[in-house]
Parts: structure tokens; C-alpha cells; sequence
């Protein structure tokens, strides 16, 4: 583990992150592409006393059109692509795509006639959180470096749409 | 809330008879008993003839405390005709291995007072009696069973959508392989007649929940019926468990109800030790079981925490939510996962509770879901939303063959925990008094209140367990072949697991059925009692079931 | 010269018109030269009404020879006729221009198209009516002329029926107004209408009450008066679209011309009670006739329940203006007659716009079942937007000409406190309340009447295959025009019908209307007062202001457009919308004493609860209470009745040499005494 | 309410200050394997790969491949060779780049 100073310099550059870039309200849309309902439940955990969430910014949206963030869970399943590709073309630019828990990262189910067996297949993700299932505390890493990797696609905040197409080929 | 104390010694005598009279009564009918390597090992096995299959589900469903527990198809005839012993199959051949020439054997588990009954029927041709219209609990796995095998009742019913894609051809893995009809000549028309529309909700619905559609036919103010499409959850787990050694596919089977690891994991694990014949040392049996209340534990929490998000008590679900966490960290803390994955192994145990962490840390855990929970019933906004929100009756319960806490809501005192079938060493329930915590409105507070109850149950057994000594161990598992039924209490009630394994220990047949997997066919009727749109998720919270056992 | 000579001549085109259809049969020319005459007596017919409107009443006359039912043919043209005269005229020129595309020609069409200008020809005969038994013989022949235009295609059950409710209530009907006339005529010693109103200071208070309540009761079945509208949802669907727009359009406005004929020409005042009565009577239809309305998903029966929900307001109006008239208030009296005649003419042009729409939907999708419809504004955009117009107007939605008369009637209701009677000034508000009630679910029922079938996707196959090609769309289009005329030109229509209210009651409405200011002020000048054409034109420029901000900023940076976020479904589909009665669920589940619908539910579930969910089927059938509960009873009487006396009816010659004999036995008797 | 506000006063801040401090639950996570080159061979990475569920493992002559994406630290790999592995304790693996989740673990324990 980094030292505690490393951290706090992190947790600063973070916060100061999404709360210039955001206006402090990065919104989070998840998706389940066939997970156990285990990664569900840490992700509601997040929004937890325990964890809280939206100290750091972070809000959670049920509409993608206003999200900013996909967090996707589940091994992709092939049903399942028309809704995933909805829920992504629906989220407006620029956005980040984040692939949580290991079998959203190929690692429980193999590529078979059920499953694409990753995330990667259908979305252009941009980040990868392993765990199975990620911790709250994993995930608010993970989406500390999401924050770094929107940041990185949106030099200068342009609200362009082909932004979001440039970050996508991840 | 009134307990319902059942001893199980008195239960275990009653039961056994009952379960003699029904054999005998089957065996008028041509039944077989099998005692042999044929059967199932950890019930009672009676094997009937296809022309009788009606008249001997009558028989067993006429019995007083019979239940449907679950109806299933397997490839292979009922005596081991699938399995030679040293035909070695790779496990992907045997995945691949198209069964089409085999009768299917159709195999219906009976919860009965105490210990299961299994019966199995060689089907051939494609069609069999219409046993739903015996029990309708059968309904669901009918309509399963036609989507993975090909066959179906011979009533000619139109049977639901369940897990096949609805653009799945021919050649989307199934049990069986066979060229599917067109669907349309099958499945029940989805179409909404006359005044009423459907509401589409889903499949991507609010944040943190699983994917799921609902299709809410509404007149305008009430319910007037439920569409419910899983199809998008389906990673074909039952068809990936064939071939694989019961530790490999024990991984899977975790991951098929992820909130049930531990119940699912037990159940395979059982199955498969009833199969060899094994048995777990008791003291990892009791390990096993402290995981298991452990899991029922949080999943009371997490249940608490969504009913409060349902009602829109904010206050109530930070409350729940921060018991929910602690006992989570307890989970960590003890075993070293929070959701208690890995911990079953067939044989035993893999890892053994910190007994010291639990003895430290759970009564303060569970203490504050205690006092949320109070605070919860003196809210009187919280109470009235869960009122007579969502009813079932217990006639209800019994037709649908509901399981769990919204079983044991409405009076039924149905709990596998207290049922004393297998191996009594396996058993680590045995000698300790175990409560069907049960209410009777039917309602989602009864559901609440029963899951209050049966949180206090799990941290009292806990410790009974803890005391008794637990242990990480594993008798390793014998080589051979055979069949086994095994069966856990999840928080969602129970869970059945029935595997076939070759010579060589590897599984040709797993049949998982989570309890999600029965509840979610009371969910419906749930919707319709009179309920209008913001109840339902009350009513799903109520009920925390998940689409991931249902789809499997 | 005077607008009677020119109606002679549209008389005579619609008669020339009738006998063209007779000799035309399926030959499609003369059907066309029919139709052409048929427009042109429309059009002169719409001239003289207008031209009457400012010229006043004409005398009597009896032209030359001609007699009617043994007496003379006495016509007379008069402004308050002049109204529904032009309103005829209209309405027949749409007709004209409608009939050619909509009536392929078969078996059946030239007597249709005989029997549709004689009905117009009646309909003229009746308003021109100089006296009493020329009207009641017009009366008689255009009732009989309805019911052939019903019985187009005789062959279905319904279309029996439909007629059959509308004959008999007919019939009833005209036995009240001659049992009325016939009390009048009696007390006058008249025929002549002027004469009777001449002489009204003659009629008993008694016979005068009893006068009027047998009017309002007759022309009450024609005007769709509640309980006495039964034969409106039953005669509508089954006639042809131009003959449902016909009856909706013109015949109902006939029961309203005859009301205020009785209430302020030829019945004098006889205390506030009558006034009282009618108000009730139209505000009760009014209310009852819109909640039906709600309850249909039959296009045509819904327009037919909308049209009872309009006569009420209509109705009430006049009734009012009896009560102000009863209590001296002789300017709102007048105002609340005109307000009442400019819904008259309102209504009569976008009801007929509406049911002419009906049949466009229908021919172009065989159904008119509003839960079978959808998406038709994509696949009919002219129709769409013609009947968008429609809609607006009868939903009382400004600028459209029935907002101007709904607010009109509402300036004049909320002025019951002048009365100076705190019951009647009660009650007059209560009227008031009724019509608030029935204008916002008005809006709510035109909402979904046009939204189920031209909004959404289509419902079923035939929808989809709709096609405008083919489909008529010049008649409606003019009557759109009339109804954007009569918003924008309210000041002037207003004008026209203040001349009128002064030859009715004989008060003058100066300061009504402020004709350099586009103004109108409601009777009392510390009132209120409005302007619907500066209203239209600011609410169009409203519209382009949402227009100009978007063009101004507009992002100027590229942008993406995707698809509605539907949850992540595969596709929306049809069965996921509001259906026509789910829409009105909440009306339904709140007037549910009215309604009492009875439900029934199937679930493919049913017989076993075992969560079988396939074809899910839900109906709510309302309970036709007036029928059941008023009219079934006397059916079942008069059956009874008709059982009793079968029996003298035997065949055997003795027994009626009996009758004979027991008869001129009675005479005798009687002349004995 | 009163009483909900009364609760929550009562019961204090339970909020993790992560990402600014460690959080102490962490300690009890499970997390992916680290392995000890020199405790091994080819056998043991073989017998390993073997066990491996989510098959994250694979071995490609002397270097073991990793792939901590798929890890699902269910601890098989310890159980089979306890010697050779530990658990890493690191959580925070987040990684923008599927490929930085891939590592590749010399085998220097001999080739036996």
C-alpha cells in the first residue's frame, strides 16, 4: 500500500478533479450484463454510510442520459448486447466506461455461445476493476481512476462528440 | 409472529412413515423402489412407469405436507445408462455430447414432512401428462424443461419464456440438442387484450439493481398482470457444470446466485457427497453452517436496507445499510470473504471461522440491526407502506410451492433446515433446535417480521455452532459414480441441487434450483392482489430474490 | 327582395338535387351533378342565412297555391333562423364536397343521396316555417329523411337498431311538440307563428308552463337532452360518416332552434322556474354526456356523447338567459342567447369537421375502434392536422372558436349574483361549476380522441396500412377554415348575432362590443372583457417565441441524436401505450357510481394460478344505466301492454262486427248525452 | 423523524476516510495472489494453473502469466502451494489498460 501522504495528495487531486470538471457531480449509471447480484450489492453499498459515495462527488443516475460513467457488471451476455449498446450510445460525451469485477474482465465465464465473456467485447471500456467482487473500497479506487482517465479524454472541456468517440477505442 | 418449534425427532418419525406409506402406494402403481446404485442417494427414490405418471403425481400430491420441490429432466436413463464405467469423456465432449437419442428421464423432488421423494419417469416421445395442472408449482420447470430437452405437456398449453433468448437457434447450447420448434407455436402469445396496456420496465432498470424486465399489463390504476423476462440473465450454468469435477463446478455454482454462495455451494457439495456416498466431518459441517446463517444474516440486512429504499426512508436505509456493512466485515473478518465465497468445498470446509472475530464482533453487528429494525417498526410511514402491500395466501403458497420467508409468511412452516433427510453426521442442524420463524398476513410486513425472527435465530445458532467447535477440513471424496440430492436453507429458502457423476467423478447431469427460482412465481400473484405501480417494489424488496438464481 | 327568395332557390336545387340522386342510382356522373347541386343550395343557403342575420324578420307568406297538410304553406325568414339557416348552408357545402370521394357508388346511393337533400331540404322547410303546421309537417318529413340517411346499409343488426331508437324517440318526441303547439295554437287562436307570439299574453300561466315543459321535452329528444339522448350513441356509428355529420352537425341544432323558438318567441315568461329547468336539464347533459364520452373507445359513439355534452352547454345557456330574462336582467339575457347561438354555430362546424374525420379514419382503416388506431397523423398528415383543428375547437382550447364561446357562456353564468335571487344566483353558479367540470374533462376526452388514434404507433395491421390517397379532404378542410374564421372573426360574428338577440327579446347590446378595439365585453362593462383575435394572433406569435430562442441558441457545435432510452428494451411496442381506456382509468375509477363498470379479467393464468402469463385480456364494460334502468322498463310495459291486447286482434269477422256494433253504440250514447 | 435524528447523532460517523487514509477494513479483504519466484517451478506452476477456476493462470516455459483481472482470489493457488504464494494485500488495482492487469512472474526455482 503507498504511503498515507501519496493518498491524501491522490484523494486531493481526485476531489479537486471532479469538482472542477463535474461541477462536484460525476453521475454513475450501472449496468448488469449477467452478474451474480454480488457486485450489485457492493455497488449499492457505495452510496452506504460506510462508504458515501457522493462525499467524493459522485452521484448515481437511473437515466443514462445523464450519466457520465457506465460501471458494468456481468460476464456480457450475448442477449444482452442490444441493451448494452443502448445504455451506452443513450449516455451523452464524454463518458467512461468502467468494467467491474472479474467477470465483466474475462475471468469466470469463457467466450461461449451464452457469454462474450468480457466487457471489452461490446463496450469500449476504459476501466478495468478487478475483484470478484470489487470491494466498495476497490471501487472507489476504480473510480478515482476513471475520474483521471474522463479527465484525460476532456483536455480543456470541450463537450464535443467526437470526444467520446475518441475515448472509445479503448 | 408466532414461532413454530418443531423437534425433529418427533417430525423425523412421522415423516418417515408418511414417506413409506406414499412408496408403498406408488408401488401399486407400478412404482419400483430403487435401493441400488440407480438411485438417488439422499432420498427415497421410486421409479414409475410413463403411463402412471399422472396417477402417481396425484398420489404424491394429494399427500398431507407434500410439496413440489422441484421437477427436472436429465439425459440419461434412469439406471446409469449414460455412464459406463472407464468411458472416459473429455469434459468439453461431454459438454458437446448431443443426448438427443436418449430418453429424457423426468425426475419430480417432493419435500415432504421430512426427507425428499424423488420419482423418475422415462419420457419417451416428446410429450408427457401435463403435471402442472396437478401441481401447479410444475409449471416453471415445464417450461423450462421444453426449452433445454424438447419436450413438453401433453395438454398442449402454451408454456412461458424462460431462459432461451428469444432469438436463440437451433444450435443455442441446450441439455439436449434438437432443433427447436418454432416458438411461436409453443410459447404463450405475449400480447395484452382488450382495455389494459403494458407498462415496460426494464431490462435496465435503477442503479445497483439487476437487469430484469417487468412488463406491467395495467388497466390504468391496478395490476392487472406481470410479464417477467430473465432470459437476458441466462449463462447456461446447468450446462456448463457437465463435465466438470464437483470442486470445479462447485465455483460455478456459487456464481449462479452469488447472494446465496454459500446455500448453493452447499447444496452441490451435499449432492455430490450423497452421490459417493460421503459424509463432511461434522465439525466442517458445522462450519457450513456458520457460513450459512452468516449469509442468511446479511441477506435479512440487505432485504431491510432495500425495503427501506422502497418506501423511500432514507433515514432507515443508512440505518440498515450500516449493519448490512458490519456484518459484511464480519463475513471478511471471519472467513475472508465478504460474501463467503469459496468456504464450502465438497467433503467440507475450505476455510474455518475466526471464532473469535464472530464471538467479538456479531452481537455488536447484529445489534444494530436490531435497533434499526425497531426503529423501523415504530416508524409508522415504513409499517403502513409494507401493510397489506403484496399479499399471499397460504394456499397461494402451497399451489406455487413457495419457499422461504414468504412461505413461512403466510403461515407454512416449510424450512429444509428442519428436514432430517441424509446422513445425520451431514447434517449439522441435527441436535440443535432449530425455529420456522412463521407469520400469517401474508404481506410484506409478515415477510419482514419473518426475517427479523430469523435473524435472531441465526446468531443464537451461531454460537450454538461456534461452541460445538468448527473446523476447516475435508474428507476427501471416494471415487465412483452415482447420483445425490442435496439441499441448504438460503435466506430466499430452500435450495435443491441433485448431480450425476460418471465413474470417473465428473458431472453428467447438475440440476441447481435456487429458491429465487420458486419465489419468483408467487412474485406475480404478489403484484396482482390489488396492488397498484408504487408497490411493486415493495414487493420486490420484500420478497429479495434475484434474477441471477432465476436465469441461472 | 329578402333572404326568402334566395332560399326558395336553394330549395329548389336541393330538391332538383334529391330527384338527381333518385334517377342517378350508382351512375356516378349524376351523383357528381347531385352533389353539385346539392353545394350550390348549400351556398346560397348559407348566404341567406347570413344576409337574414342582419336583415331582421321577414314577414309571413303563403306563396301562391301551395298547401300543406290541408292548411297553407306559411314561410317566414327570421334572424334567430338565420343562424342555423347559415349553419345548414355550410355544413351542406362540406357535404357536397365530401360525399363524392367517401360514397363509392353501388346499390342504394342515389336514394341515399335523395334521402340526405330532402333531410337538408326539411331541415330549411323547418327553420323557414312561418307557421305552425308547415313546421310540424317539415319537422315530420325531416325525422323520417333521418332515418332513411340511418338506414343506409340495413342489413346489419345495429344499423336496424340505431335507426329504430332514432324513429321511435322521434315519434315520441313529435307528439309533444304538436301536443305543445296544439296548446298554444288553441289558447291564440293562431297557426301563424307571429300571430302566437303576438297573442302569447293570452295563454294561461298553467298552459303556458305546460306549453314550454312539452316543448323543452320534445325537441329534447331531437336536442340529445339527457335522460332523452339514448338514440345518439345507438344512431351515430351506424350511419354514414356525412350522415352522422349530418344528424350531429344540423338535426341536434334543430332541437335547440326549437327550444329558444318556444322559450323566447312564442311562450311568454312564466317566473324563473322553466329557465330554471332548462339550465339544469343542459348543464346535467352536459356533465353526463362527456363522462360517457370517456367511456368509449367507438370513435363515432365517443363524438356522439361529446355532441349530448354540447347541446348541454348549449342548452344551458339559453336556459340561463330565460332566468336572467325572468329576473329583468335583459342584457345578460340577451348576451347568454348570443353566447348560446355562437356555440351553436361553433359546435355545428367542428362537430361535423370531427365526424367527417371518423369516417376518413375508418375507411382508411376498416375499424373505428380507437384501441385498434394509432400513428395516423404519419400516415394521414392532412386529415391529422385538419381534425388537429377540429379537436382544438370542441376541447375549448384558445384561439379556436370554441374557447371564445365556452368563455362567452361562462362571463354570462358567473354573472348569476344580478339576479338578486341567492337561490337562483346558487344555482346559476352550481350550472356554472357543471359546465367548469365538463370543460376540463373535455379537454381530457379530446386529449385522448385525438391522441389514441393519430398519436403513438399503430395498434394493428390495418392502421398501418393507412393511406390519405383517395380519401376526401376538401369538405372538412372548409369547415376547418369556418371554425378559424368564427375564432378570429369574433367581434364581427358577434355583431351579426347582437341584431339577432334584438329581434328576439328586443334589447339592445350596445356596449357589448367595442368592433374598433376587436373587443367584447360580457353585457356588464365592470366585468371583464377579451379580445379572441388579438388572443389568437398573440398565441401564434407565442408559438415562434420557443421557435426563435432555439434558432438563437442553437449549439453551434456538432450534435449526436439517438434513439428515446427505453430501459434497454429491444423495441418499443404498440401494446406499451396508453390505450383509449386506460388513458381514462382515472375518470373511470372516480365516477365509478355512474359508470358501474363491470370487469372481467383474463389471464391465460386463470384456471390455475401457477404463473402461466400468456395473453393477458382486460375489459371494463360501463353500464348503460339510462337504458338499463329508464328505457328497459318501458319497453318491457309496452311489450306487456302489447301481449294484453293481442287478443282483440283475433282475425274473426264476428268480433270485429262486434267492435263495430260497441262502437256506434258508444256514439249514440255519448250523442245522447 | 425526531427519533431517526436522535439515531443518527447517537450512532456518530461511520464513514471510511478513503481514498485520504487507509481504511482499516481493507485488511481483511481478499485479494490476488503474490508469488515468490523462487519458491517456483514448473511442477508447482503447473499443479496451480491446474487448480485455477477463473483461469487467470497460465504458464509460458519458465514465466508465469497472471492475469490479475480474472484473479478471483479464492485462495486454490495458496492451498496448493502454499509456499510459493502469499496474499498481495493490494486492492487498488484499478487499471485503465486491460494488458497492465497481465503480469508475468519469472519461475526461478528450478526447472525440474
Amino acid at each position: 500500500m503507498n504511503p498515507g501522504r501519496d493518498e491524501a495528495e491522490a484523494a486531493r487531486r481526485l476531489r479537486d478533479t471532479i469538482s472542477t470538471q463535474f461541477g462536484r457531480s460525476l453521475h454513475i449509471r450501472t449496468l448488469d450484463t449477467g452478474s451474480c447480484a454480488v457486485c450489485e450489492q457492493e455497488i449499492r453499498l457505495l452510496t452506504a454510510p460506510h462508504y458515501d459515495l457522493h462525499r467524493l462527488g459522485f452521484f448515481f443516475t437511473p437515466a443514462p442520459r445523464h450519466a457520465d460513467l457506465l460501471l458494468v457488471t456481468g460476464p456480457m451476455i450475448r442477449a444482452f448486447d442490444v441493451a448494452a449498446r443502448k445504455t451506452y450510445e443513450a449516455m451523452p460525451g464524454p463518458k467512461v466506461v468502467v468494467a467491474t469485477g472479474a467477470c465483466a474482465l474475462g475471468g469466470v465465464y469463457p467466450k461461449d455461445p451464452f457469454v462474450h465473456g468480457n466487457a471489452g467485447e461490446v463496450l469500449p471500456v476504459d476501466v478495468w476493476i478487478p475483484g470478484c467482487p470489487p470491494s466498495p473500497l476497490a471501487l472507489l479506487h476504480g473510480l478515482g481512476v476513471a475520474v483521471g482517465r474522463l479527465a484525460e479524454m476532456t483536455p480543456g472541456l470541450t463537450f464535443i462528440a467526437d470526444s467520446a468517440a475518441g475515448g472509445g477505442e479503448a | 409472529m408466532t414461532p413454530t418449534h418443531l423437534p425433529i425427532p418427533a417430525s423425523l418419525s412421522r415423516a418417515a412413515a408418511t414417506s413409506e406409506q406414499l412408496v408403498e402406494r406408488l408401488n401399486a402403481l407400478g412404482g419400483l423402489e430403487v435401493r441400488d446404485g440407480g438411485a438417488t442417494r439422499g432420498t427415497v427414490t421410486v421409479r414409475t412407469l410413463g403411463e402412471t405418471l399422472e396417477a402417481a403425481t396425484h398420489v404424491v400430491a394429494g399427500a398431507p405436507g407434500a410439496r413440489l420441490a422441484d421437477m427436472f429432466a436429465g439425459g440419461s436413463g434412469p439406471t446409469g445408462s449414460g455412464v459406463s464405467p472407464g468411458d472416459r469423456v473429455s469434459p468439453r465432449a461431454s459438454r458437446a455430447a448431443d443426448n438427443g437419442g436418449d430418453a429424457p428421464t423426468l425426475r419430480l423432488v417432493w419435500a415432504l414432512e421430512s426427507g425428499y421423494l424423488l420419482t423418475e419417469t422415462e419420457i419417451h416421445g416428446d410429450r408427457y401428462p401435463a403435471l402442472s395442472d396437478i401441481a401447479p408449482a410444475a409449471f416453471v420447470e415445464e417450461c423450462e424443461i421444453y426449452e433445454q430437452f424438447g419436450i413438453r405437456p401433453a395438454t398442449g398449453k402454451p408454456l412461458n419464456r424462460l431462459m432461451l433468448p428469444p432469438h436463440a437457434g437451433p444450435d443455442f447450447p441446450r441439455m439436449r440438442h434438437r432443433p427447436a420448434r418454432p416458438p411461436e407455436e409453443v410459447h404463450a402469445p405475449h400480447t395484452v387484450g382488450g382495455q389494459a396496456f403494458e407498462f415496460p420496465f426494464g431490462p435496465v432498470r435503477q442503479v445497483g439493481v439487476e437487469s430484469l424486465y417487468y412488463g406491467l399489463v395495467t388497466s390504468g390504476e391496478e395490476v392487472v398482470d406481470v410479464y417477467l423476462f430473465t432470459w437476458h440473465k441466462h449463462r447456461g450454468l446447468e450446462w456448463r457444470l457437465r463435465g466438470t469435477t464437483p470442486r470445479e463446478g462447485l465455483f460455478f455454482a456459487e456464481r449462479a446466485e452469488g447472494l446465496s454462495a454459500v446455500a448453493v455451494g452447499w447444496a452441490v457439495a451435499a449432492a455430490a457427497e450423497a452421490a459417493l456416498g460421503s459424509t463432511p466431518p461434522p465439525a466442517a459441517a458445522r462450519t457450513r453452517a456458520v457460513a450459512l446463517e452468516l449469509e442468511r444474516l446479511y441477506n435479512h440486512a440487505a432485504a431491510m436496507a432495500a425495503l427501506c429504499q422502497a418506501t423511500g426512508l432514507t433515514v432507515g436505509q443508512s440505518a440498515a445499510e450500516i449493519a448490512l456493512e458490519r456484518l459484511l466485515r464480519v463475513n471478511a473478518a471471519s472467513f475472508g470473504h465478504r460474501y463467503l465465497f469459496g468456504v464450502i468445498e465438497p467433503g467440507g470446509a475450505s476455510r474455518a471461522p475466526d471464532a473469535e472475530v464472530l464471538r467479538r464482533d456479531l452481537p455488536a453487528a447484529y445489534g444494530e440491526l436490531r435497533r434499526a429494525a425497531d426503529a423501523l417498526l415504530s416508524t409508522n410511514s415504513f409499517v403502513d407502506r409494507l401493510e397489506a402491500c403484496g399479499i399471499l395466501t397460504a394456499e397461494q403458497a402451497r399451489r406455487l410451492g413457495l419457499v422461504g420467508p414468504v412461505a413461512r409468511a403466510t403461515g407454512m412452516a416449510t424450512d429444509s433446515r428442519l428436514n432430517a433427510g441424509g446422513p445425520p453426521d451431514g447434517n449439522p442442524y441435527a441436535g440443535h433446535l432449530v425455529t420456522a420463524v412463521t407469520a400469517d398476513g401474508g404481506d410484506a410486513l409478515a415477510r419482514f417480521q419473518v426475517m427479523l425472527g430469523e435473524a435472531a435465530e441465526s446468531v443464537r445458532l451461531i454460537g450454538e455452532f461456534l461452541d460445538a467447535g468448527t473446523e476447516a477440513k475435508s474428507a476427501p471424496l471416494p471415487p465412483g459414480g452415482g447420483r445425490g440430492l442435496g439441499w441448504a436453507e438460503s435466506s430466499r429458502g430452500e435450495v435443491l441441487a441433485w448431480v450425476a457423476l460418471d465413474q470417473d467423478g465428473r458431472i453428467t447431469r447438475a440440476r441447481l434450483r435456487p429458491g429465487s427460482v420458486r419465489n419468483w412465481r408467487g412474485f406475480d400473484d404478489a403484484c396482482r392482489s390489488q396492488n397498484v405501480f408504487t408497490d411493486i417494489p415493495i414487493i420486490e424488496a420484500s420478497f429479495w430474490l434475484t434474477a441471477a438464481g432465476l436465469a441461472r | 327582395m329578402n333572404p326568402l327568395d334566395i332560399l326558395y332557390g336553394a330549395a329548389g336545387a336541393w330538391l332538383a338535387a334529391a330527384v338527381a340522386g333518385l334517377l342517378a342510382g350508382s351512375w356516378r356522373p349524376g351523383l357528381r351533378a347531385c352533389c353539385g347541386l346539392s353545394a350550390l343550395a348549400g351556398a346560397a343557403a348559407a348566404a341567406a342565412g347570413g344576409w337574414s342575420l342582419v336583415y331582421g324578420n321577414t314577414p309571413v307568406v303563403a306563396p301562391g297555391p301551395a298547401t300543406i297538410a290541408g292548411g297553407p304553406l306559411q314561410l317566414q325568414m327570421t334572424s334567430l333562423a338565420g343562424v342555423f339557416v347559415a349553419l345548414l348552408g355550410i355544413v351542406a357545402v362540406a357535404l357536397a364536397l365530401y360525399v363524392p370521394r367517401y360514397h363509392e357508388p353501388s346499390r342504394g346511393t342515389g336514394v341515399y343521396l335523395a334521402a340526405c337533400n330532402l333531410a337538408l331540404l326539411a331541415c330549411l322547410a323547418v327553420l323557414a316555417a312561418g307557421g305552425m303546421v308547415t313546421f310540424l309537417v317539415a319537422w315530420e318529413t325531416m325525422s323520417l329523411a333521418c332515418y332513411l340517411i340511418i338506414l343506409r346499409h340495413p342489413r346489419s343488426g345495429e344499423t336496424a337498431r340505431g335507426a329504430f331508437w332514432f324513429l321511435a324517440l322521434s315519434e315520441i318526441g313529435f307528439l309533444l311538440i304538436v301536443a305543445a303547439f296544439v296548446i298554444l295554437s288553441a289558447k291564440t287562436h293562431a297557426t301563424e307563428l307571429d300571430m302566437m307570439a303576438a297573442r302569447g299574453h293570452l295563454v294561461p300561466g298553467g298552459w303556458r308552463a305546460a306549453a314550454y315543459l312539452l316543448a323543452l321535452a320534445g325537441f329534447g329528444f331531437k336536442a340529445g337532452l339527457v335522460p332523452l339522448h339514448v338514440w345518439l350513441p345507438e344512431a351515430h356509428p351506424v350511419a354514414p360518416a356525412d350522415g352522422s355529420a349530418f344528424l350531429s352537425g344540423v338535426v341536434v341544432k334543430l332541437g335547440a332552434y326549437g327550444i329558444v323558438l318556444f322559450a323566447f318567441r312564442l311562450v311568454p315568461v312564466a317566473g324563473p322556474w322553466p329557465g330554471l329547468v332548462t339550465m339544469g336539464a343542459g348543464a346535467a347533459s352536459a356533465a353526463i354526456g362527456i363522462l360517457y364520452a370517456l367511456a368509449e373507445r367507438d370513435i363515432k359513439r365517443f363524438l356522439a356523447y361529446s355532441t349530448i355534452e354540447n347541446t348541454g352547454i348549449i342548452v344551458t345557456a339559453f336556459g340561463a338567459a330565460m332566468v336572467f330574462r325572468a329576473y329583468h336582467q335583459l342584457a345578460l339575457s340577451a348576451f347568454l342567447l348570443i353566447a348560446g347561438l355562437y356555440h351553436v354555430a361553433n359546435h355545428g362546424c367542428y362537430k361535423t369537421l370531427l365526424f367527417l374525420e371518423a369516417g376518413v379514419v375508418e375507411h382508411a382503416t376498416g375499424t373505428r375502434d380507437m384501441d385498434r388506431l394509432g400513428g395516423l397523423v404519419h400516415r394521414l398528415p392532412r386529415s391529422a392536422v385538419i381534425a388537429f383543428v377540429g379537436t382544438l375547437g370542441i376541447a375549448a382550447l384558445p384561439p379556436l372558436n370554441g374557447f371564445v364561446s365556452e368563455w362567452l357562456i361562462f362571463q354570462g353564468l358567473f354573472q348569476g349574483f344580478r339576479t338578486g335571487s341567492h337561490l337562483t344566483a346558487i344555482l346559476i353558479v352550481l350550472a356554472a361549476a357543471t359546465l367548469g367540470l365538463t370543460g376540463g374533462l373535455a379537454i381530457y376526452a379530446f386529449v385522448r380522441g385525438f391522441g389514441i388514434p393519430f398519436l403513438g404507433m399503430p395498434r394493428t395491421r390495418q392502421a398501418a396500412a393507412a393511406r390519405e390517397t383517395g380519401q376526401p379532404v376538401a369538405g372538412p378542410a372548409l369547415l376547418a377554415v369556418a371554425c378559424v374564421a368564427l375564432a378570429v372573426g369574433a367581434p364581427v360574428m358577434l355583431a351579426a348575432l347582437s341584431r339577432t338577440a334584438r329581434t328576439v327579446t328586443g334589447t339592445s347590446l350596445g356596449p357589448l362590443l367595442l368592433p374598433g378595439k376587436l373587443t367584447v365585453i360580457p353585457a356588464h362593462a365592470d366585468f371583464s372583457a377579451f379580445s379572441p383575435t388579438y388572443l389568437t394572433i398573440f398565441l401564434v406569435a407565442a408559438c415562434a417565441v420557443p421557435v426563435l430562442v432555439y434558432l438563437a441558441g442553437r449549439p453551434r457545435a456538432g450534435s449526436v441524436s439517438v434513439p428515446v432510452w427505453d430501459g434497454g428494451m429491444v423495441s418499443f411496442r404498440p401494446r406499451m401505450q396508453y390505450s383509449a381506456m386506460t388513458f381514462s382509468a382515472p375518470t373511470r375509477v372516480t365516477f365509478d357510481a355512474l359508470y358501474r363498470p363491470s370487469v372481467s379479467v383474463r389471464r391465460a393464468s386463470d384456471d390455475d394460478p401457477a404463473g402461466r402469463s400468456g395473453p393477458v385480456h382486460y375489459e371494463a364494460q360501463v353500464t348503460p344505466v339510462f337504458e338499463r334502468y329508464l328505457y328497459r322498463p318501458v319497453v318491457r310495459a309496452v311489450e306487456w301492454l302489447a301481449d294484453v291486447i293481442r287478443p282483440l286482434q283475433s282475425g274473426d269477422v264476428n268480433l270485429y262486427l262486434l267492435y263495430v256494433f260497441l262502437v256506434i253504440l258508444l256514439a249514440y250514447l255519448l250523442g245522447a248525452v | 423523524m425526531p427519533l431517526w435524528f436522535a439515531r443518527g447523532l447517537r450512532r456518530g460517523v461511520v464513514t471510511t476516510r478513503y481514498p485520504a487514509r487507509p481504511d482499516e477494513s481493507a485488511a481483511w479483504l481478499p485479494t490476488p495472489p503474490a508469488f515468490r519466484s523462487r519458491q517456483l517451478t514448473r511442477d508447482v506452476a503447473d499443479r496451480m494453473v491446474a487448480v485455477c477456476p477463473a483461469t487467470a493462470l497460465r504458464r509460458r516455459d519458465d514465466t508465469l502469466i497472471f492475469d490479475v483481472g480474472a484473479c478471483t482470489a479464492c485462495g486454490r493457488c495458496a492451498e496448493t502451494a502454499p509456499d510459493a504464494v502469499a496474499p498481495s494485500g493490494e486492492f487498488e488495482l484499478a487499471a485503465t489498460a486491460r494488458s497492465a492487469l497481465i503480469k508475468e512472474i519469472p519461475i526461478r526455482g528450478g526447472g525440474r
